[in-house]
């Protein structure tokens, strides 16, 4: 059986090699995070099935938890590196014949550690190391945005680098209380110490870590640096970053408020925070011009919407969060990677700039309109079966407040298929008779485009395929003790 | 004793720092900022870690003095 | 404006550490896991300065991302400046004084061994593979600001960049190789309070020295090539 | 007197932290905010040594004349603050990095007169 350290040392590790290997040859180094990729998928998929019935406990350094760092490799953790190896591998594809200019050699290593640090959040069970993994993922996506050198590039990591270095000082600040008032960074350990957040030494650290963990996440007053961010990073990193940067985020926020914290009185704010975050997010949307800035603000609306069906807590809410998830990552990928060359090829992200787009790039704007009718949730596309599920968890709470809040949903996502609709036209039924010739992406843009529709085709028409791992998922996140044991015995 | 000493050093870090905050010239607000970073190691040194305090000597007081020496020179000296 | 909203969110806070804080009293600390460290340490790492043991050893997956952020943030400065085309420096360097110069020269290697004495006894005395690191580097930034048009070699820096982070993850590798987990300490403890002792925790101090001291000097390096 | 020895050290470290959180939040020129931000980190990670403290307590270090346990402070808290330091610094020298490139771009390091993107 394969050690899931692995997931997370692999890729660090040839993050490393890449110089020495760049030594040796220039070409070989983009070629590097494919091979890392491909090893993560296949050992993620693997180690799926049996991390299903039965967690895997890592201790590490031979020591037993919880006086050393230990992996938690439960169905979350492993579904989540199942996506972030997934994505991550198509992305890195795609960027094969995208990125030419600038410093190739640290891109690579830069997207190497991207992944590292994601893999790490997502399987770590010690608060402190889950922090420095944090950094990693945060310090490399600032210098990714920046990548491109050209001026919007800069500022925007400017602010994202400023609001994350804060929210980092605030994670900082309440692990510190953490281990002051427990005397352990273990989470299992950690929540089996807390019983309630009623005492403010206690409500505090959430409080922190939330905010910490919420900027890179996206929530709503915290997000103020990611439509800059998102829209003019390289497109391959804008795909990464709104398809795995900021769920990783939110993962690692809600890991703090279900598990350690067992916080079930702070989910109502959340509840009330990712329905505010989606409308905010849906309406800032529908204004812009700027293709990029729409996704990107789309993004903090289904951030919205996830935190939403999280909140939820009920096993039919958190499966459906996860699976709207997964949704959302597919569908996004894959618009960011399809208006990539889209925008190659006109020179502009104006929508305006996209008319004619369907004579164009035919195959391209295919994909690109299947990820928008995903996105909106038309079937048979993934995102149908994800918003009924969340539709369905929420109204089955029989609440009048879920109600409510299930009309404010509904009406965001008319928004957010108005906006989509007036791209789609713009595409397909606007623009001159196009008298340039036909010129699509490159075979290596393609393949990953294609497989991104094949996936969310499939898995739309059978969201069985998906949500069968779900409901251990769910029981995961809602059963506090079953984790609290598996950890320390 | 050592209560006094620790006060001392204390207020003096926070006046350095409070002066961090009205320099206009940054060079010498970045001197402030390097003098709490030093205070901070003696500080880190009286609470009996000395492994930190020669971390932060060696990176918060001198390296990161040098960093943002180096990016002033580059940049603007005063604040508008 | 700004400043009344700043101050009203400050005093909030305030309000809220000072709640907060005043349930930790101060200089009463006995807390599980560090108990557990002073207690055990000795024995179960070999270490005699037990905060390399844990830095090392018990959170040595810490470490491991910890030199992964330094690495992150150094490659990422350079992808920063070097999207951009390369100006050719071709200015004259101004020279320094001669007593400057020689000064620099006598210092330089003091500096350096200064360094490694440092993370070499890390596990021994205070210090360690970070501030042995910082120390090098510092060494390099008197070089740079004294002995004008001296440059660390970037091939060579890389290299060693490169070595220091694969040296303690092969480390690391070797113990989940004989099957004891991750960065298992599978080296013999040797005697207490001797240099030979502790195990993998001063190899991997002194991959981890090496490779601090080269990220940071690499740092300064791209910094004042782009001061130029 | 009393009052001193209990709280002087969590003074210093929430007054730095509270004076670094106030530099950032009002300050204009990008280099004075990231001196914020330096300031702000030495606040918290004098907290955290300040929790690891025991009343009398000697340096987690065994030496030829230490030799027993006895009362040693926390380690936990050192190591921590050793890898904050650590992340602290690359943090600041990314952001430097991006300052130089940002007033190569605009000629200015002032926040607000830095608006291409809206918000």
């Amino acid at each position: 059986m394969v050690n899931p350290v692995l997931l997370i040392v692999v890729p660090l590790a040839l993050a490393f090699a890449v110089p020495l290997f760049g030594l040796i040859s220039k070409k070989i180094v983009k070629f590097l995070p494919v091979v890392a990729l491909l090893f993560n998928l296949i050992v993620s998929v693997m180690l799926l099935p049996k991390v299903m019935e039965q967690p895997i406990h890592v201790f590490i350094g031979g020591f037993s938890p919880p006086f050393c760092i230990n992996l938690v490799a439960g169905p979350i953790g492993i579904l989540f590196s199942v996506l972030i190896a997934l994505v991550g591998l198509l992305v890195s594809v795609y960027a094969l014949g995208y990125i030419k200019e600038g410093a190739i050699e640290k891109y690579h290593i830069l997207y190497l550690l991207l992944i590292t640090g994601a893999t790490g959040v997502v399987l770590t069970g010690d608060i402190f190391n889950l922090f420095v993994f944090f950094e990693i993922l945060c310090i490399s996506s600032y210098s990714l945005v920046a990548y491109l050198g050209n001026k919007a590039g800069i500022e925007s990591a400017v602010k994202y680098l400023l609001q994350g270095a804060l929210g980092s000082s605030l994670i900082l600040l309440g692990i510190g209380l953490l281990y002051a008032k427990y005397g352990t960074l273990n989470m299992a350990d950690l929540a089996g110490n807390i019983h309630s957040i009623k005492s403010f030494s206690n409500f505090l650290p959430l409080v922190l870590l939330v905010t910490g963990l919420g900027v890179e996440a996206a929530i709503f007053p915290l997000n103020a640096w990611l439509p800059d961010a998102h829209s003019s990073a390289p497109s391959s990193i804008s795909a990464i970053l709104s398809g795995i940067a900021i769920e990783v985020g939110l993962y690692a926020v809600v890991r703090v408020v279900f598990t350690i914290f067992g916080a079930s009185s702070f989910l109502v704010f959340l509840l009330f925070l990712g329905v505010l975050t989606l409308l905010i997010g849906e309406m800032s949307a529908f204004s812009q011009n700027n293709i990029k800035r729409m996704f990107a603000y789309s993004s903090i609306g289904q951030i919205g919407l996830i935190l939403f069906a999280l909140s939820i807590a009920t096993p039919d809410g958190v499966s459906a969060g996860f699976f709207q998830l997964i949704s959302h990552t597919l569908a996004k990928a894959l618009l960011f990677l399809a208006v990539g060359y889209m925008i190659y090829r006109t020179g502009s992200m104006d929508i305006s700039s996209l008319e004619g787009m369907g004579k164009k790039m035919p195959y391209t704007s295919l994909a690109f309109t299947i990820g928008v009718l995903s996105l909106v949730g038309m079937p048979p596309f993934i995102g149908f079966p994800s918003k009924l599920m969340i539709i369905r968890a929420a109204l089955l709470k029989q609440e009048t407040l879920f109600t409510v809040l299930v009309v404010l949903v509904l009406i965001a996502t008319v928004i957010e298929g108005a906006y989509f609709f007036r791209v789609i036209q713009a595409i397909y039924f606007r623009g001159e008779k196009s008298e340039k010739k036909r010129e699509g992406a490159p075979l290596s843009a393609l393949i990953p485009l294609f497989i991104f529709v094949g996936l969310i085709v499939v898995i739309g028409v059978y969201p069985k395929l998906v949500t069968n791992f779900l409901d251990s998922t769910a029981s995961e996140l809602l059963n506090r003790l079953d984790y609290i044991k598996g950890v320390i015995g | 004793m050592n209560v006094i000493i620790a006060t001392v050093l204390v207020l003096v870090m926070l006046v350095a720092a409070i002066a961090a905050l009205i320099f206009k010239d940054l060079l010498n607000a970045v001197i402030a900022s390097s003098v709490v970073s030093l205070i901070a190691a003696v500080i880190f040194y009286l609470l009996q870690a000395p492994d930190v305090a020669m971390a932060e000597a060696a990176i918060g007081a001198a390296l990161v003095t040098a960093i943002f020496i180096i990016a002033i020179r580059r940049t603007k000296r005063f604040e508008e | 404006m700004r400043r009344i909203i700043a101050i009203a969110l400050l005093a909030i806070i305030v309000m809220g550490i000072s709640l907060a804080v005043r349930e930790i009293p101060f200089g009463k600390t006995d807390t599980k896991v560090g108990e557990y460290y002073l207690n055990e340490g000795r024995e179960e790492t070999g270490a005699a300065n037990i905060v390399t043991s844990v830095v090392v050893n018990y959170r040595g997956f810490d470490t491991l991302g910890e030199i992964a952020v330094l690495f992150t943030a150094a490659i990422g400065l350079g992808a920063v400046f070097g999207s951009r085309k390369k100006r050719k420096v071709a200015e004259e360097v101004e020279k320094s004084s001669l007593i400057v110069y020689t000064g620099c020269r006598f210092l330089f290697p003091v500096i350096l061994l200064v360094g490694a004495y440092i993370f070499i006894y890390g596990h021994l005395t205070p210090g360690g593979g970070f501030q042995g690191g910082a120390v090098v580097a510092s060494a390099f930034l008197l070089m740079y600001l004294t002995c004008r048009g001296k440059r660390v070699r970037d091939k060579s820096n890389k290299v060693v960049e490169s070595l220091g982070g694969l040296i303690f993850v092969g480390m690391g590798l070797v113990g989940l190789v004989i099957g004891k987990g991750f960065l298992f300490n599978f080296l013999p403890k040797g005697e207490f309070l001797t240099l030979f002792s502790a195990g993998i925790i001063p190899i991997i101090y002194i991959a981890i020295g090496f490779k601090v001291g080269a990220e940071l000097a690499g740092v300064l390096d791209n910094l004042i090539e782009e001061s130029k | 007197m009393n009052f001193l020895s209990q709280y002087i050290y969590y003074i210093g470290a929430f007054g730095l932290f509270f004076i670094g959180l106030y530099i950032m939040l009002t300050k204009k020129n990008l280099i004075k905010v990231i001196i914020g931000l330096d300031i702000l980190d030495t606040g918290v990670f004098l907290f955290l040594i300040a929790i690891g403290y025991t009343s009398g307590g000697t340096a987690p270090i065994f030496s030829k004349s230490v030799t027993e346990t006895g009362k040693m402070v926390d380690p936990v808290p050192q190591a921590l603050v050793l890898t904050g330091i650590v992340i602290g610094v690359s943090v600041l020298a990314l952001a430097l990095a991006l300052a130089i490139r940002l007033y190569g771009h605009y000629g200015t390091l002032n926040l607000r007169k830095i608006k291409e993107q809206r918000w």
